[in-house]
């Protein structure tokens, strides 16, 4: 047993120097930060080889096209001519759609949630939106497309009546109501619905008890400290959980492919027939191959990229918001 | 000998079929596998040799002229086998002026062409009135209705329509180069309707075959009339149109009415079809919108296309031994799921093709080897067609001449003693009866010859209670591990 | 000043009777049903006695839209303009939360009505190689599909679950710099579509394996099993990372300051501690998975009859079944497609119901956390 | 009860700001009468009786987990915000039930205003707003917004420290301050009773003298109830003072109370005396 | 210092259960030499210099923020786990920097025990499993198991409470017998130290005055450092006493310190004699 020699102090008094904490990893300690590391990296691996893949497949593609196809509406293999815009517009619209109506829905859904219901409800209702994230898009795709889409057919109809000056609602005569991007969009709606409800609720659950009690405490209805204090709190969560609900609904496969009917264009008229979403073509087409397939690779690489920027915001508004919530799936 | 496993894929219009032909193989213990996805699919992963065997309508060429692929399969080397024939209907939803659903269409041959070229583009159209008994549809434009992205069915189809009403063909296919149909070569038929441009602002394109059918089941989209497999008309009992055929008569496409219509389709040395004599085929019976279904495979002489078999001499055996299943055995069934069976000389080509891929002379079919119904001049169960209301109604006469004297009162709905197919189809399984009987007589009937095991399943009866049963085995564990813990918590 | 308290109530030996007080009182619950009567009435008399009703769409938001009016004018008149609002958004919140069930019961209703008439037991016992397309639906055979599906799943989870829960645990339990790439690829990931995650397999995977003849990369289970580790793995790491946050510090630093190794906390404390809310993750995970259909067609092709051996040869899972069925011309092969259709909702719920029941002891804890945390403070 | 030195609130005679829609003037008197509460089925408090005079400070005294916060809510009907919590008995507000049939809660707490343990202004508001935050709330009107704001700060003892910046947002300020613009918040209102949940507990030694003497000068003009585990600070803020003890698996009950001279000098209860002595707790 | 009335350990006098691989036998002595803290570039203590005796009580009192609990966690090298704090000084255990190079953390931590304010037995382990999760995770090895539990639980005054339900799950028992399982967990592995955060501010009375019990006995055979919000405790239990200030914006010190007697009852810095008679704080 030695007393550790008296370190030299070179600095002078009030500016003491700061130790360099060393510490000594043991085995164990060494093995688990490998293991763990490792799989963390091969996530990153799994990722990069998809999207090195994705790159090189859809190189052709890009030799046909070159920056064009980036500006270009139609997706014609037959004519050679490739481009993504048709598709990623429709993407966007009914992903937008979807946001637009799924995110008013999930704020209601998460203030009940957490403000409005209590004990049992609360959890019924916690385990049904997680549910409603576990049905197939396939049957949803059925359903939106054999029971949904007539019922809202006279609705689409109504609107373009009543509403007709405002661009998206605008028709043309003869105009036909089924298969358009509103329904697709609305079917999305329901699959992006738990995931923004969930993140919605879980910063909302965060809020600090002590402000919602001192708006109560000063007299306040409910949907005052609502106001007041839940909304201004969650607002990051919220659009976080909006961008994530985005990223989701840009990917959408099977019901969009069955609810589109997958010719790439630009419809202003989102109540009107028409429409293609990327990954509902690839779906359809994905028998195709040659420089067909590579340009569905192509815009496969597109979606991908957009989606991850989407989510990347997501994350980060997240966690920059206040509430710092974590991003669950 | 162990036979290897056999995989294809391809056209989902055989799909039904398919799963017959393949219940049929396995209780002979070939092994195959099929998955329906689109012809186009299935010619391309037949190229990639991912599959062995590829279901299409559509051509390589047509393939290749959509710019979809193709190619690989040239490499690979193919040869089409004609494995059951079918027909293309047209369902339609127009209301009469009274606004009452029409359900008597008929339409002759050009101005089918006409229509789907879009050279006539309303429905009072004097063309149409002409064929109608002189009553004329509501003056309002016709909205087509097909499929989206490359489907066999539009191949078959638009050959029709290229035969049809050539002149308008080739302006509606020149009009569209650039619209998505692609640059077709002469004889080179589209897989693919254009997407764009001012013929497709009249094009309702759907994702399948089954939503053309439940839209035009639901009257969803006005005026329309599209094209769809018969057999998707018969399922959602959709109003399709009489055809005239190449004797003046008009048609349904009903079994009988199919294999009337190919009995002068034509093959090419490719075995491909040429069916112009179908579509004028002036039978009375003859429905002209009739086609074969191929199957794709290798073959190693006898065609400029082969370039040789499989590695494994293990699926050469499955492959030829399934189609020869599919040849007779396999043609049993098939009116009665709305294909039309293969005539007795499509089946003898079935077994050439085999002959050129294993270079063993060719087995000779008749009826004493071969179960096909058409090898005794029947063509199995549900094959008849249903009377025509306007006949019926005597407002045309039975060659499809118009009656004197009736143009002027018109056609009502109820004229017809039956109001759709349907109707028709109960006296056709009548009359088809004995038919059956004599195709089944001997022990050909694979579906006779098989064990019998799942006949009751044991359990059968109990309807809907199953679900029950089954959803209070999986709750029931749970409240009572639930009432458990109460007891033992309390 | 000296006499301000009372004298103490004579302890009379009484039965306390709770009292909860509640927001609404009866007039606040005779007002709401007067409304919804006369938004009612109202609703019919003008949709169907004026005008020329599209549908009963049409009436119902308009009735809702007259009942919120008419609550807030007579909340307003009773009570005041913020007591109305407050109503005003109770009520739409409520309305909210029912929007939400209804897709979900009608999608049930309609799967339900279209396939339970025809499920029978022998779906489990008995194939589909036997059963011809004419046959009656209730001979439809499922077992070959059922075990793919379990035995692809269950493949997907021997992939997915180590990975996953190891990539969580190094997203919350290292201080590695490689921490924020890898959250972010876990985000990114999680957006990749699902039928890209098949392609991939199959222009990587599949066709050089065929073509090189390589027997375990062709169409098989396991390849299928690839596409949907893809999908799952990202959920399935979000999710674990969540709950791993959800592990109190205070048993990791518990755990450290008696002196065990970062190592060793993760294995004896954190793990065991989340470990109902990783499973939960999973079951869950699984749940989404075994609806995946896009990805499987070009990966495990699927197959008529069974096939027990998900590393060769093509093999059946439910989705696929449902989708080689539900759009065939017969009415009695589509109706197939919704038996199926039901399998798989009724294997959902089986497996909801095991999340719960897995999930439940850790809901409890933590209501008890809670309430602890919300005393402190007060 | 000790004198303030220094006067922080400049003009504590000037009339009040009219407002409308608000508590009516002047303080009030609260009475509680055999109250009792649960959470879920466990009792926690069983026949507290209490009754704390208008313009006088009561400061609730006890150790730890013995329901004086509970009680404290009660009071001003945050208790049934807690999903599973009833409770029984009656609260008198100047002689009537604040629990009575179709009384309101947001009534009972515009007149019953609650300052917390932990100061929580609205961090996203300015001070300003956090000051008005009450009257837009509960849908109080006034004329002189600015003179509001001005007033409510003064009570509060935090006029001068923050009258150049009130557009800062309030959760700029350090948590002494945070306080006392809670204080100020639940002063605008001008409620006729102020609960206070141990309000200093979480502040430094500077502040904390600061808050006693805020309570100081408006306990002249409201009611207020403080729970405060400080024995030091009962005993400076406090005129009447009530001991809250429960014993192991009993529900808290009222041991003593009295005038807060009695209690901690001349305590009639043997545990009042030890735990006003330290000698647990 | 006052004396226990009822010995809850049973039998103190019995020769501790032999471990392998375990801290060396005996208390041990700490001294913090010039103790600086950061967090980030903010420095939260400074030029804490103290000696804490061998097999006595020391106690850590003064208002919230000053750095008891950071200076507690540099004690055995818990402070290193923020990932953004740094120190300077040195800690020397029985002479030896705890901090010098090639010094395993895990072999300090298991010298040094520590008992958290919230009591945190985990979870998903028995009473039993919880007890000897020391020795788990840490890897020393004992012969005799349940001896040592029983003597750990003795030790920590609850094996009569709980010796029929070893079995049981740790989050089952009621706070004070969690937190006095913490202790005998802490105490499993034999430390020579044993650092304690505010162990009894989560408590209800009665499991205070158990834990003080506690600590009484185990205070002879291990050196204790407690945190302490309350000075009458502080005063029951402590032999020595140091009294942490941290004035606004400025780090924490230690202003005075010395015996428990001293630093109560005569003090030579008047904010210490201030804080020790609930002036703030
Ligand atoms: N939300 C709640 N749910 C269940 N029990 C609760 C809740 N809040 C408090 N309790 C219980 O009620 C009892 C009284 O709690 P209360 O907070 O009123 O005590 P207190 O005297 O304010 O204590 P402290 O001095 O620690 O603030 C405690 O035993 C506590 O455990
Ligand atoms: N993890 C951290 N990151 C940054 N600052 C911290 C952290 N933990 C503590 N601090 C700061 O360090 C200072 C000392 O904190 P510490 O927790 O040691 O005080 P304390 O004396 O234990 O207070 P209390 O009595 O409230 O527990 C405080 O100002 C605090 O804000
Ligand atoms: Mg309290
Ligand atoms: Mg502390």
């Amino acid at each position: 047993m030695t007393i550790a020699p008296p370190r030299p102090d070179p600095s002078p008094p009030g500016a003491p120097v700061r130790r360099a904490i060393t510490e000594v990893l043991s085995r164990a300690d060494r093995a688990f930060r490998r293991v763990t590391t490792g799989a963390g990296l091969t996530m990153l691996a799994i990722l990069v080889v998809i999207g090195f893949f994705l790159v090189y497949r859809s190189g052709p593609a890009f030799d046909t096209s070159g920056f064009g196809f980036f500006t270009t509406i139609r997706f014609d293999p037959a004519s050679g001519v490739l481009g993504v815009l048709g598709l990623l517009y429709g993407t966007i619209v009914v992903a937008l759609i979807a946001v637009l109506i799924a995110v008013p829905l999930s704020i209601l859904a998460a203030l009940f949630i957490t403000e409005y219901s209590s004990g049992r409800i609360r959890g019924f209702l916690t385990g049904l939106v997680d549910l409603l994230a576990a049905i197939p898009s396939l049957l949803y795709g059925l359903w939106g497309f054999a029971f949904l889409g007539p019922q809202i057919v006279p609705i689409s109809l109504w609107l373009t009546e009543n509403l007709g000056w405002f661009p998206p609602f605008s028709s043309k005569e003869n105009a036909l109501y089924i298969q358009s991007m509103f329904i697709a969009g609305l079917v999305v709606s329901l699959m992006v619905l738990p995931i923004t409800t969930s993140v919605i609720r879980e910063v909302f659950a965060q809020t600090p008890p002590g402000e919602k009690e001192a708006a109560l405490a000063l007299g306040s209805t409910r949907w005052g400290m609502v106001k007041t204090v839940m909304l201004p709190f969650g607002r990051g969560g919220i659009i976080g959980g909006s961008m994530l609900g985005l990223g989701r609904a840009l990917g959408e496969t099977i019901a969009v492919s069955l609810l589109l009917p997958q010719v790439p264009e630009i419809t202003k008229h989102v109540l009107q027939f028409g429409g293609a979403t990327i990954s509902g073509f690839i779906a359809n087409n994905a028998g195709a191959s040659g420089l067909a397939l590579s340009g569905l690779m192509a815009a496969g690489l597109v979606l991908f990229v957009f989606t991850l920027a989407t989510n990347f915001t997501a994350s980060v508004i997240i966690s920059k918001s206040r509430s710092g919530a974590g991003v669950d799936a | 000998a162990a036979l290897t496993p056999v995989t294809g894929s391809g056209s989902s219009y055989v799909g039904p079929a398919m799963t017959d032909w393949q219940n049929g193989a396995k209780s002979r213990g070939i092994p195959i596998n099929y998955s329906a996805n689109s012809s186009p699919a299935g010619v391309n992963q037949f190229g990639d040799r991912t599959v062995d065997f590829a279901g299409t309508e559509a051509e390589v060429s047509s393939i290749i002229a959509a710019g979809g692929g193709g190619l690989s399969a040239q490499t690979r080397g193919y040869q089409y086998v004609p494995d059951v024939a079918g027909a293309i209907a047209l369902m339609y939803n127009v209301k009469d002026q009274g606004g009452k659903r029409v359900d008597y269409l008929h339409l002759s041959r050009e101005v089918i062409g006409r229509i789907f070229s879009r050279d006539i583009t309303r429905w009072n159209d004097p063309a149409i009135t002409a064929t109608n008994g002189g009553k004329s549809l509501p003056d309002q434009p016709i909205t087509l209705v097909g499929r989206t992205g490359q489907s066999g069915t539009t191949a078959l189809f638009y050959d029709f329509i290229a035969h049809a009403a050539p002149d308008a063909y080739n302006r509606f296919v020149s009009r569209n180069v650039g619209n998505g149909m692609g640059n077709l070569p002469a004889g080179v038929r589209p897989i693919q309707l254009p997407g764009q441009g001012p013929d497709a602002e009249w094009y309702r394109l759907l994702a399948d075959s089954d939503q053309i059918a439940t839209t035009m089941d639901n009257a969803t989209i006005p005026f329309s009339i599209g094209y769809d497999e018969f057999a998707y008309a018969q399922r959602y009992e959709v109003p399709t149109a009489w055809v005239q055929n190449g004797a003046g008569q008009y048609t349904q496409p009903y079994a009988e009415n199919i294999a009337a219509a190919l009995k002068h389709a034509e093959l090419r040395p490719d075995l491909s079809q040429k069916l112009d004599r179908v579509y004028t085929n002036t039978d009375p019976k003859s429905y002209p919108i009739s086609a074969y279904s191929y199957v794709m495979m290798p073959c190693t002489n006898g065609r400029d296309t082969c370039r040789g078999g499989y590695g494994d001499p293990g699926k050469t055996e499955t492959i030829t031994a399934f189609l020869e299943h599919v040849a007779c055995d396999g043609q049993i069934n098939m009116a009665r799921i709305g294909y039309s069976p293969l005539p007795p000389n499509l089946s003898q080509e079935v077994m050439n093709s085999n002959a050129r891929l294993t270079g063993q002379p060719a087995k000779q079919l008749n009826a004493d080897n071969c179960a096909n119904p058409t090898f005794r001049g029947s063509l199995g169960d549900g094959a008849a067609s249903p009377p025509d209301p306007l006949v019926t109604g005597g407002i045309i006469n039975p060659d499809g001449k118009p009656k004197a004297g009736t143009g002027a009162t018109g056609p009502s709905v109820s004229a017809g003693p039956s109001t759709g197919p349907t109707g028709g189809d109960k006296t056709a399984t009548a009359t088809a009866g004995p038919d059956e009987e004599s195709a089944g007589g001997g022990s050909k009937n694979w579906r006779e010859a098989s064990p019998a095991s799942y006949d009751e399943g044991g359990f059968g009866g109990f309807g809907g209670w199953a679900a029950l049963v089954l959803f209070v085995a999986i709750v029931a564990p749970l409240v009572v591990r639930g009432v458990i813990r109460k007891l033992r918590g309390s | 000043m000296t006499t301000t308290l009372t004298p103490p109530v004579a302890p009379a030996p009484r039965k306390l009777v709770k009292r909860r007080p509640s927001e609404t009182t009866r007039q606040d619950r005779f007002a709401a049903f007067g409304c919804a009567v006369s938004a009612t009435l109202l609703t019919w008399f003008v949709m169907h006695l004026l005008l020329d009703s599209p549908g009963w769409l049409a009436d119902l938001i308009v009735a809702y839209l007259l009942y919120l009016t008419m609550l807030y004018l007579v909340t307003r008149d009773r009570l005041g303009k913020l007591a109305a609002s407050d109503r005003l958004v109770s009520t739409v919140v409520v309305t909210g939360a029912l929007v939400l069930l209804a897709p979900l019961l009608s999608l049930l209703l309609y799967i339900v009505v279209e396939g339970a008439p025809y499920l029978r037991l022998g779906f489990f016992t008995h194939d589909m190689s036997t059963v011809a397309p004419t046959d009656p639906v209730t001979e439809t055979g499922g077992l070959h599909a059922v075990i793919g599906t379990l035995e692809q799943t269950a493949l997907t989870l021997i992939l997915v679950v180590p990975l996953g829960v190891l990539t969580a645990v190094f997203l919350n339990e290292t201080r590695s710099r490689f921490r924020r790439p890898v959250r972010i690829m876990v985000d990114a990931m999680s957006g990749l579509p699902s039928i890209v995650a098949g392609l991939f397999v199959y222009a990587a995977l599949i066709i050089p394996g065929i073509q090189a003849g390589v027997g375990l990369f062709s169409y098989n289970g396991l390849m299928a099993t690839l596409a949907l580790t893809m999908v799952m793995l990202p959920t399935v790491t979000r999710t674990v990372d969540v709950v791993l946050r959800l592990v109190p510090d205070g048993l990791r630093e518990a755990s450290l300051a008696l002196g065990a190794s970062r190592a060793r906390t993760v294995w004896s404390v954190v793990l065991p501690t989340a470990r109902t809310g990783v499973t939960t993750a999973v079951i869950l995970g699984i749940a989404r998975v075994a609806g995946e259909t896009a990805p499987l067609l070009f990966t495990s092709f699927g197959a008529l009859g069974m096939n027990a051996n998900p590393f060769s040869d093509p093999q059946e899972s439910i989705p696929l079944f449902i989708y080689r069925f539900i759009k065939q011309p017969l009415e009695n092969v589509q109706q197939r497609g919704y038996v199926g259709a039901l399998v798989l909702i009724l294997l959902i719920f089986g497996l909801f119901a095991i999340a719960r029941v897995v999930g439940r002891d850790r809901s409890k804890r933590k209501a008890k956390k809670t309430t602890v945390k919300t005393q402190e403070n007060r | 009860m000790t004198d303030t030195e220094v006067s922080y609130v400049d003009s504590p005679a000037r009339p009040l700001v009219e407002l409308t829609g608000g508590p009516p003037p002047g303080a009030a008197e609260l009475e509680s009468r055999e109250i009792g509460a649960w959470f879920g089925d466990r009792l926690v408090l069983e026949g507290v009786s209490l009754r704390m005079p208008a313009k006088e400070v009561t400061a609730l005294i006890g150790p730890s987990g013995c329901g004086k916060s509970t009680f404290l809510r009660i009071l001003n009907r945050m208790h049934e915000l807690v999903p599973s919590a009833s409770l029984t008995g009656e609260v008198l507000l100047d002689g009537k039930d604040i629990y009575a049939d179709g009384t309101r809660p947001q009534q009972v707490r515009l007149r019953i205003g609650m300052v917390f343990q932990k100061p929580n202004p609205f961090p996203a508001m300015s001070i300003r707003d956090n000051v008005l935050a009450g009257l837009k709330l509960a849908g109080v009107k006034c004329g002189d917004k600015d003179a509001l704001v001005e007033q409510s700060l003064e009570r509060a003892g935090l006029w001068r420290e923050v009258r150049d910046r009130l557009s800062s947002p309030g959760g700029a300020l350090s948590g002494g301050q945070q306080q006392r613009l809670c204080i100020a918040r639940s002063l605008a209102v001008q409620p006729n009773v102020l609960l206070m949940d141990e309000p200093c507990s979480a502040l430094d030694p500077t502040s904390t003298r600061r808050i006693e003497q805020t309570i100081a000068e408006i306990g002249h003009e409201v009611t207020i109830v403080i729970v405060t585990h400080n024995m030091q600070q009962a005993q400076r803020v406090s005129d009447h003072c009530a001991f809250f003890l429960a014993a192991e698996n009993e529900p808290g009950r009222v041991i003593e109370h009295g005038p807060t001279d009695t209690i901690f000098n001349a305590p009639s209860d043997e545990r009042t005396h030890d735990y006003v002595n330290g000698r647990f707790g």
